[in-house]
């Protein structure tokens, strides 16, 4: 058991890692696309490691198979709603930072003339 | 440990209700409320309110949140600059809140196990309702059994707002010659995702409908549940298509089935001689009846609910799209 | 601190009754008032799983070797409460949808100054 | 062990408060979107820890609830902009 409850402890510790950094990314990057990346990149790897983390905590019962189905839910549907959103985002016309400053400077130059 | 998530959930929840104040994008009013109900349903949660913070989830967070969404379809995003001055509201609310306040301090102390509240009634329903009705959720218990006349007047108010809302709104169903609405078209991935998950929120409705005695859970949120697999299916395929699967007019004879199933159980025990709703009379052995009982009226409520809440969805969506169309 | 401990809960249910009372008061959107009327009800759900709360007590569900449970009873009436709440919630959405329609406009001067007009 | 799991639960929390601030104050509707996602699936991990932590982990159905709200959720927001400009 105790070699059980190490490896759950590192893998906990590594999944909420990864949330943190992605919670800070969230702040840190610079336009809308990679801040994306950094939640929904960060979101799926969080879910993996502590759920597996607490699926080695349980005695194999019926909690064994509801932590897996969380699992194969959030797989599915979290990276789906991200994409769905990144994709939403760019049909409704958001710039991304390399774009937005070309346009920019387009519209500096137009308001020059 | 407990102590520090309360506080920390509770002031994330201030924090949460303070901003939606200052906010003139009624978009992001509404997003904010999504969050304020997914944190009260966790301080349910860590306040061992399980069946609660359950409702509270599925009802509060999910259904709440996605009328709002369809209300602001129609009726626009920004609130205009308010005039009036907000002084005398805050005033107002000042005085009031400071008086509350001063009244608490004669409340008794948070998690005292000799507070009031646990010297009555409580102990009872701790003590007896597993052994006289046989089920370890005591909440299902005291929601179905004891205080089963209570819940029957509910599913009824719950009847009676789809009742509101139909005719206020009616479900319009568009004529053949127009082109059907096909919902999110752009989005394959998602219509593929969609298709996967929806048997799977359904069979999960079911078990929450039935696992109800056993753990949190039962009627009402299976029945949102269920509804909000069908809700998605709209969402994402369009209303024409959700018509087909399931038509508003079945769900309009389905939601008083429900009221009606309660009821007759009711009808049934007094036939047997006993009380109205006393499930003791159903079996020869009183903790098989309360059983029988108590499943079928859960199921009752839960028909209920599933019909009138996809009912209301199916109401504010057919005005958004026809809002749409013109 | 355990004063602070003793009634942190009661105080922040006061706070967000207030603050929903303050929206439905002050503002002019008829959906942010619904906003802030659910803000309050929520306080209230709030103010009695609070009351229902027994330090150490676990979920009202029977398991083993545990002997103390929180209170049932406030959380069947909350349970029921928070379903009927959001009924009426759409219901008043609805409504909100036909003065919309009525009115051409959902805030609250504005079509009281058009019944002032008729 | 629990103080492992404890330490996850503060950090989940931190986590959260951090999605919570991206939602109040973001600079366009799609961060704030994104927040609020970011917080429903942290959410579910918490409810998942918590569950552990005070040893009834048998309230899992609630998280799978959360997972499942928080998905239609989003669905519901993308339907949506399909009706509304969502350029602020």
């Amino acid at each position: 058991m105790f070699v059980l409850d190490i490896i759950s402890s590192v893998l906990l510790v590594a999944g909420v890692f990864f949330g943190l950094s992605g919670a800070i990314g969230l702040f840190k990057f610079p336009d809308f696309f990679t801040r994306v990346h950094a939640a929904s990149v960060t979101d799926s790897i969080a879910a993996i490691l502590i759920i597996s983390g607490l699926l080695l905590q349980t005695s194999f019962d019926l909690n064994t198979a509801k932590l897996i189905f969380i699992f194969f839910f959030l797989m599915i549907t979290s990276p789906t709603a991200s994409h769905a959103l990144a994709k939403s985002a760019r049909h409704g016309g958001l710039l991304s930072m390399a774009e937005r400053k070309t346009s920019d400077n387009s519209n500096t130059q137009e308001n020059q003339h | 440990m407990a102590v520090l998530i309360d506080l920390v959930l509770l002031a994330m929840l201030a924090i949460t209700a303070l901003r939606v104040i200052f906010l003139k994008d009624l978009f992001a009013v509404v997003m904010l409320f999504g969050i304020y109900s997914f944190l009260s349903a966790l301080i349910f949660v860590s306040l061992d309110a399980v069946d609660v913070a359950f409702t509270e989830a599925s009802v509060g967070a999910g259904i709440s949140t996605v009328l709002m969404l369809g209300t602001l379809a129609l009726t626009g995003r920004t609130e205009k600059e308010n005039k009036h001055s907000s002084l005398l509201p805050f005033l107002v609310v000042v005085v009031t809140g400071a008086a509350l306040v001063y009244g608490t301090l004669d409340m008794p102390p948070f998690g005292h196990p000799d507070n009031p509240v646990h010297e009555h009634v409580a102990p009872r329903y701790i003590e007896q309702s597993p052994k006289e009705v046989g089920l370890p959720n005591m909440v299902t218990s005291v929601l179905a059994s004891y205080r089963g006349f209570d819940t029957l007047g509910e599913t009824v108010v719950v009847f009676a707002a789809a009742i509101g809302v139909m005719s206020l709104l009616g479900i319009r169903r568009r004529s053949e010659d127009e082109t059907p609405e096909s919902g999110l078209k752009e989005h394959q991935v998602l219509r593929v995702v969609a298709k996967l998950l929806i048997p799977f929120v359904v069979l999960f409705a079911l078990y929450v409908q039935f696992h109800g005695d056993f753990g949190p859970g039962g009627g009402f949120q299976a029945g949102v549940i269920a509804a909000a697999a069908f809700i998605l299916y709209a969402l994402v395929y369009g209303l024409p298509l959700a018509f087909q699967v399931i038509g508003p007019k079945f769900l309009q004879l389905l939601a008083p089935f429900g009221v009606l199933l309660y009821a007759s159980v009711g009808l049934y025990s007094m036939f047997k001689g006993g009380l109205f709703l006393d499930y003791n009379t159903l079996a020869s052995d009183p903790v098989a009846g309360q059983h029988y009982g108590i499943i079928i009226i859960e199921l009752g409520v839960g028909i209920t609910v599933f019909a009138v809440m996809l009912s209301i969805f199916y109401a504010f969506a057919s005005q958004a799209e026809r809002s749409n169309v013109q | 601190m355990s004063f602070i401990i003793d009634y942190y809960n009661y105080w922040i249910v006061v706070f967000l009754m207030m603050t929903g009372f303050y929206i439905v008061i002050s503002a002019n959107n008829l959906v942010k008032k619904i906003v802030g009327l659910n803000i309050f009800q929520t306080s209230v759900f709030m103010l009695y799983i609070t009351m229902g709360k027994v330090s150490g007590g676990t979920a009202p569900i029977v398991a083993e070797g545990v002997t103390l449970y929180s209170n049932p009873l406030p959380h069947v009436l909350i349970l029921t409460a928070i379903v009927v709440g959001v009924a009426t919630t759409a219901v008043g959405l609805s409504l909100i949808v036909r003065i919309k329609r009525a009115y051409g406009t959902v805030e609250e001067n504005e079509f009281q100054n058009e019944d002032d007009a008729i | 062990m629990s103080t492992v799991l404890a330490a996850v639960c503060i950090a989940i929390l931190v986590v959260m408060a951090l999605a919570l601030a991206r939602a109040c104050t973001a600079p366009t509707v799609y961060d704030r979107i994104l927040g609020v996602n970011m917080f429903g699936t942290k959410t579910v991990l918490f409810i998942a820890a918590v569950g552990f932590l005070m040893g009834r982990p048998d309230f899992l159905d609630i998280a799978i609830v959360y997972a499942l709200i928080n998905f239609i959720g989003m669905v519901a927001v993308l339907r949506f902009f399909e009706y509304t400009a969502p350029i602020e």
